[in-house]
């Protein structure tokens, strides 16, 4: 009986010596995903980033640090309904620390409850104002949507010596309320900012615009200066069809869902983009050799990213390398065997990401407790078809401040 | 004042091409009293092979346009065969239902054959406007607004005029006086979707030219319900009235009432006016008065 | 049809849905089971099962306008909104106990439903499909335009907890069991109106309106009834629906959600309160079953990738529609008592 | 059977009270008269027979009175009230039931509901009360299935009661839109064209039934008919109608014997 105790306890001495240098804690990642609904079309590429990153991660960062993360994919359709369904059993199976979420319907389905389950949940988009309350526990890497084009506004303004208000014309659409929120968002920032903006007009479409030729034109003659279409591609396609049809060369700007790459591709090629501009607060997916492109070629080949240099797996990397950064902080602050969920968080709120460890792909990002995104410090990146040719116009351009809507 | 004028031609161009897809509807609901909710997955249906035919594939305009009405008639028939000609007999609500899970299915099967992504449609009228003065026309709506005049007038015609239209009326009027006619329920039936399916390949074609063809396409079947209440759902010359009435007061409302509340009344106004209707004259303006015999 | 040897020996026997001890049993074991089912399984299935229950008291009122009444309605999801709005705002904001906040929302959606359904019940054939589309876009423009702080705009609305005597009903269980009380409430009541005159009135102005009105029945008003307790049932679906989410939001309630309603009803059986039954559970437990056995696949087989696995889902689904819709146009339930009866009557066939 | 026929008229007006009365209605549809100065009265306790060639007028009669046309001309009065201007189900209610010509039965349900749907305007509970089933609703149901369970009975339709109607004969489908009429408890029975594509054996069965209803509960039947035969045995006074107009009225014997009459049908004959 002693012998055997004695054994036992040199055996459980000899685990534990060896520990530091092989045991490895194991935590998961909930994927949510759309492959069936709406966004099926950028899934496979957003989704092959997440795979793909935590691949990288797990090879690079997680085993000197003694942490493995496994990550599931969830379908979701887009639905807030399948996604309060799934939810229960994606936290009782997979006990995620950290999840990585779509759009809306995850963040309307599971803000009321993420608190309690005390996980973290991270999107892919930029933020919304409706999202914007404090002590958040859904995160967006990205300030909002209305932020965004703001910066974009601010920096076309000086960029073309504009003196007096820009006049800007938002198309928008009343099919999402995400969309009417971009619009508000807006709003509020062309009242706070009278001097320097003019909002001339939102002009509601269809989400398949049948004909914009006579909208267009009438915020043309009330002297548009640039068109804000963030909405969908197919906005885009008939704003952009209007002006060739008017034959006037106004540029567009459009937000990353619905960017030149997927734009150019609706309307069948990049030099009907010709002079338009895309804005996001993440890297953008040009031909450029970045810092960003470098780690996209990195994981293509050795951590078998499938999707190809886009819009959509930039958006994949940005939120799980925001995720991913958090986990590290958390492990590295409470150790390899303790993370959990409430931890994650915590270390979101505490720690700045910084660029270099999101590859660029992001720029700071430090969160507060009163926004579940980025108040402070975010810049974006503008994108522009030149020449026929897809490029960054000016990188790193900051979000100016707006008040909440 | 050329504002208002260009508000109202614009409108009235669209409500031609919700005349167009309601007419779509109209002849289905003619031959068999089926509302047939699938009509803008038919539309979507039929964007989609055209820029298969044109865009994926690299057919010519001239071979592209004609095989892409070639397959859509086709995909008219096989529904009716396949789902309703099985169903004589049955009960014009069982049929309606079947309409509405024919929707979910032809979604899937969209989804499948053409997959998700928004595909660019091509450009089948020249872009540049046609211009009267200050007024601005689009020309895809212009031309697609002359078409479906012309295909209202010539299908008023058949189904008034000509002998092989005046028996699919009988059978609008009445199955079993039809069957005692001696003329076919079943083929005019078939008839009506094959019509209906190349009716909305020519919406699609309308409607998409120069833009992109994804799912969100099929709301234009919703759109064309209004217009084809008013016209009553019987009269297809009625119809292109009604389309270009609810097209011109959308398009007024959409310009002078939209700005206003700051926010999107004229897409929904269309189904007011339908709820004004079915108030005060659920006939429509040129639907058939019959008096129902016990 | 009965079982052969079994005869009704009183009214209350004919009557009533339970004919054999052994429906009786069996029925009794169903019970227990749903009431111990949290207990049973896991919390995957504990939510699935909560959001059917949702479903069904939804879909049971379907039934019962479209499957009875034959009114033809698209706009179910709308009224659930409808009650899921009216819900939130009077918890939220007139600090309403959940069991006086989600009846309300019931009655709210029938009112809204009303002022639709007014209008097209007074007309021979289906006109009211079309007027609850014109419910469902005008809700979504309703909701997004009023001024924000009556319905929280394209902000949607959040609310607290249901509470009982000081209970918090927030965690899976507590919610599936709220829901559980809520849906066999409402089942049970679909079931006594399904056997009652109005049950029985539906029917006849579905079938034949002409000979309806002949025997006394009002047509209009009964068809504005078959109606108003569709929108009813849709009302008190969504205001368990906001005390399941906690949020509500516009896009929780699409016309496609509708379709989708009427599809499980078309899968059921129309007219049908089992039928609808059996249809929420063949179309949820098709869907569920996919998205649960998905990742699992996607790992056994990770060449095929989630894209390909999932998207088979929409074929699968809506081929079991089109089966239906082929060879079963009046649903399961349909099938399910022609099974029965040949198996009573057997070696007749029937 | 009552052999001796009730004179019309002013002096029958005085002696019995008329159930129903038309005076005078024209019905037109277009430019087509359907109905031209039609003035009819029926009495309680008798059985009228409507006749007349096709497109006489006699459903279109019976559509008047039932509320399904409205006469541009003339006044209905039933049971004291004028009709014109009701809905249907308010005549209904007001004691007036009719059978129909071919099926407007509701095929999908039992024998059994189809009776109990013509209890329906005797029957109270809301909606309510059904929601609860029991008490009220429940107790109802089992109160006026008794009163079913009487017309079954005396239709002889025990075995079928829990059939669906669509899968019965068509004989046996009369029979249960006779019992649903019955289950109403009118003040008068309106029948149009029951015996129309019935065999000889379920035209005795039908006119045995007839018969047995009128000595049973005592109700006046307006009886529209195509077959001489049947009329000319069950009737107790014939209206013919030939163009919307009234031709001739008297006992089955004094019509067959009437000129106008034989012309109106030999005509129809040599047509």
């Amino acid at each position: 009986m002693k012998m055997f105790a004695r054994t036992v306890l040199a055996g459980m001495a000899t685990l534990m010596l060896a520990a530091p240098a092989q045991a490895q804690t194991t935590y998961n990642i909930a994927s949510l995903a759309d492959f069936t609904g709406p966004y099926a079309d950028v899934m496979k590429d957003l989704n092959g980033a997440r795979h793909s990153a935590v691949a990288w991660w797990n090879a690079e960062v997680g085993k000197d640090l003694g942490v493995q993360l496994k990550m599931k994919d969830y379908d979701h359709r887009y639905d807030a309904a399948q996604v309060a369904s799934l939810w229960p059993g994606i936290k009782a199976e997979l006990n995620p620390i950290i999840a990585l979420g779509v759009g809306a319907p995850d963040a309307t389905a599971l803000q009321g409850r993420l608190p309690a389950d005390g996980i973290p949940l991270i999107m892919s988009t930029a933020g919304y104002g409706f999202g914007w309350k404090s002590d958040p526990w859904v995160f967006n890497p990205r300030s909002t949507y209305a932020h965004e084009a703001a910066a974009f506004l601010e920096w076309y303004r000086k960029q073309n010596n504009v003196s007096g208000a820009l006049k800007v014309a938002v198309f928008s659409s009343e099919a999402s309320p995400a969309y009417v929120d971009i619009a508000k968002g807006l709003r509020k920032y062309a009242d706070e900012n009278k001097a320097t903006i003019d909002l001339v007009e939102i002009v509601y479409t269809e989400v398949q615009p049948t004909d914009l030729t006579t909208q267009v034109n009438r915020v043309l003659n009330k002297g548009a200066q640039v068109l804000d279409v963030q909405t969908n591609t197919a906005a885009v396609v008939a704003v952009k069809r209007a002006l060739q049809a008017l034959n006037k060369k106004v540029p567009i700007v459009m937000s990353s869902h619905n960017g030149i790459t997927a734009s150019a591709s609706a309307i069948g090629g990049i030099a009907n983009l010709e002079g338009d501009y895309e804005v996001y607060g993440m890297a953008m997916p040009t031909d450029e050799n970045t810092k960003s492109r470098q780690f996209y070629e990195k994981l293509k080949s050795q951590y078998g990213m499938k999707g190809g240099w886009t819009v959509p797996t930039v958006m994949g990397l940005n939120q799980t390398l925001v995720a991913l950064r958090a986990v590290e902080a958390a492990a590295k602050k409470s150790g390899a065997a303790n993370v959990t969920g409430r931890g994650v968080r915590e270390a979101l709120l505490s720690t700045t990401i910084t660029s270099e460890q999101t590859f660029e792909i992001l720029s700071d990002v430090k969160y507060t407790n009163d926004a579940p995104f980025p108040t402070t410090g975010a810049t974006v990146n503008i994108g522009i078809v030149k020449g026929g040719k897809y490029i960054t116009a000016a990188p790193g351009v900051a979000v100016p401040q707006i008040g909440k809507w | 004042m050329s504002e208002f004028l260009n508000y109202t031609i614009n409108g009235a161009l669209i409500g031609l091409l919700y005349a167009l897809i309601a007419m779509g509807f109209i002849v289905i609901y003619r031959a068999s009293k089926v509302f047939n909710f699938a009509q803008g997955e038919l539309v979507v249906f039929g964007g989609f092979v055209v820029w298969w035919m044109i865009t994926s594939i690299g057919l010519p305009y001239w071979i592209g346009i004609p095989l892409a009405f070639v397959a859509a008639a086709l995909f008219g028939f096989a529904i009716e065969r396949i789902f309703f000609s099985r169903l004589v007999g049955e009960s014009v609500f069982a049929m309606v239902m079947v309409t509405i899970g024919l929707l979910i299915l032809l979604r899937g099967l969209i989804l499948v054959l053409f997959g998700p992504q928004v595909r660019p449609f091509p450009i089948i009228f020249p872009l540049q406007p046609v211009i009267i003065g200050d007024i601005l026309i689009p020309r895809s709506l212009f031309i697609g607004g002359m078409i479906t005049i012309v295909v209202g007038l010539g299908l008023s015609w058949f189904f008034n005029r000509t002998r092989p239209g005046l028996r699919m009326t009988a059978v609008a009027e009445d199955h079993q006086v039809a069957v005692s006619m001696g003329i076919s329920v079943k083929r005019s039936v078939a008839f009506a979707w094959i019509l209906g399916s190349v009716l909305s390949t020519l919406g699609a074609i309308i409607f998409l030219s120069g833009k992109s063809v994804s799912f969100l396409a099929s709301e234009i079947g919703l759109a064309a319900l209004p217009v084809a209440l008013l016209a009553g759902f019987e009269s297809i010359a009625g119809v292109l009235l009604a389309g270009i009435i609810v097209g011109i007061i959308q398009g007024l409302v959409m310009a002078y009432v939209d700005p206003v509340i700051g926010g999107s009344v004229g897409n929904v106004f269309p189904f007011i006016i339908m709820l004004v209707i079915l108030f005060i004259r659920p006939t429509g303006m040129f639907g058939w008065k019959m008096v129902e015999r016990v | 049809m009965d079982p052969a040897g079994v005869f009704a020996t009183s009214f209350a026997r004919d009557q009533s849905l339970i004919r054999t001890r052994k429906q009786l049993i069996c029925l009794i074991l169903f019970m227990v089971l749903l009431a111990v089912l949290p207990l049973l399984v896991g919390p995957r299935l504990v939510a699935v099962a909560t959001s059917a229950l949702i479903t069904v008291v939804v879909t049971v009122g379907l039934q019962i306008c479209t499957g009875y009444g034959g009114q033809i309605n698209l706009g179910q999801a709308a009224f659930m909104g409808s009650g899921a709005y009216a819900t939130a705002v009077l918890a939220s904001k007139f600090g309403f106990p959940f069991w006086a906040a989600i009846p309300l929302g019931g009655c709210a959606a029938a009112a809204f439903g009303f002022i639709f359904g007014l209008s097209a019940v007074r007309i021979k054939g289906f006109y009211l499909v079309l007027t609850t589309i014109a419910a469902q876009s005008l809700f979504h423009f309703l909701v997004l335009n009023l001024p924000q702080s009556w319905l929280g705009g394209s902000n949607g609305l959040s609310l607290e907890p249901a509470q009982l005597f000081g209970y918090v009903i927030d965690t899976d269980r507590s919610i599936y069991y709220l829901c559980l009380v809520f849906a066999v409430v409402m089942v049970a009541g679909a079931f006594g109106i399904a056997r009652s005159r109005h049950g029985r009135d539906f029917v006849a102005v579905r079938d034949d309106d002409v000979a309806s009105g002949m025997m006394g029945i009002d047509v209009v008003r009964t068809k504005a009834m078959a109606f108003l307790v569709g929108s009813f049932y849709a009302g008190i679906g969504g205001g368990l629906w906001a005390y399941y989410v906690r949020f509500v939001a516009v896009d929780q309630f699409t016309l496609f959600h509708s379709i989708w309603f009427v599809a499980m009803v078309i899968v059921g059986g129309i007219g049908s309160i089992t039928g609808a039954l059996i249809g929420v559970v063949v179309i949820l437990s098709i869907r569920e079953s996919f998205i649960s056995l998905g990742p699992t696949f996607v790992q056994v087989v990770p060449w095929l990738g989630g894209d390909v696995v999932f998207a088979t889902l929409n074929i699968f689904l809506g081929g079991v529609i089109a089966a239906f819709l082929i060879f079963e146009p009046r649903g399961l339930m349909h099938r399910w008592s022609i099974i029965k009866r040949s198996y009573r009557l057997w070696p007749f066939s029937y | 059977m009552e052999a001796m026929a009730v004179p019309h008229g002013a002096a029958a007006g005085a002696r019995k009270r008329p159930v129903l009365a038309a005076q005078d209605i024209g019905l037109q549809f277009g430019g087509i008269k359907a109905l031209d100065g039609v003035t009819i009265e029926i009495c309680s306790d008798e059985l009228v027979a409507v006749i007349g060639p096709n497109g006489a007028g006699k459903s279109s009669l019976m559509n008047c009175f039932s509320g399904f046309y409205r006469p541009q001309r003339g006044e209905i009065q039933f049971d004291g009230t004028s009709v014109i201007g009701k809905s249907v189900h308010q005549i209904a209610r007001a004691g007036l039931a009719r059978t129909f010509q071919g099926t407007h039965i509701f095929s999908g349900m039992t024998v059994i509901e189809n009776i109990m749907i013509g209890r329906h305007m005797h029957m109270r509970s809301s909606i309510l009360d059904a929601f609860i089933h029991f008490g009220r609703s429940r107790n109802e149901e089992f109160a006026q299935r008794e009163v079913v369970e009487e017309i079954i009975e005396l239709l002889e339709m025990e075995a079928i009661r829990h059939r669906p109607v669509g899968t019965l004969g068509y004989g046996q489908r009369k029979r249960v839109d006779l019992g649903r009429a019955l289950a109403q408890e009118p003040k008068i029975l309106l029948m149009d064209e029951p015996m129309a594509g019935m065999n000889t054996e379920e035209k005795e069965d039908l006119a045995r039934f007839i018969l047995d209803v009128r000595e049973a509960r005592g109700i006046p039947v307006v009886l529209v008919e195509h077959d001489m035969g049947v009329v000319m045995d069950l009737a107790d006074r014939v209206v013919v109608l030939d163009f919307g107009r009234k031709i001739a009225e008297g006992t089955p014997a004094e019509v067959q014997r009437d000129p106008a009459v034989l012309k109106a049908y030999l005509g129809e004959g040599t047509r």
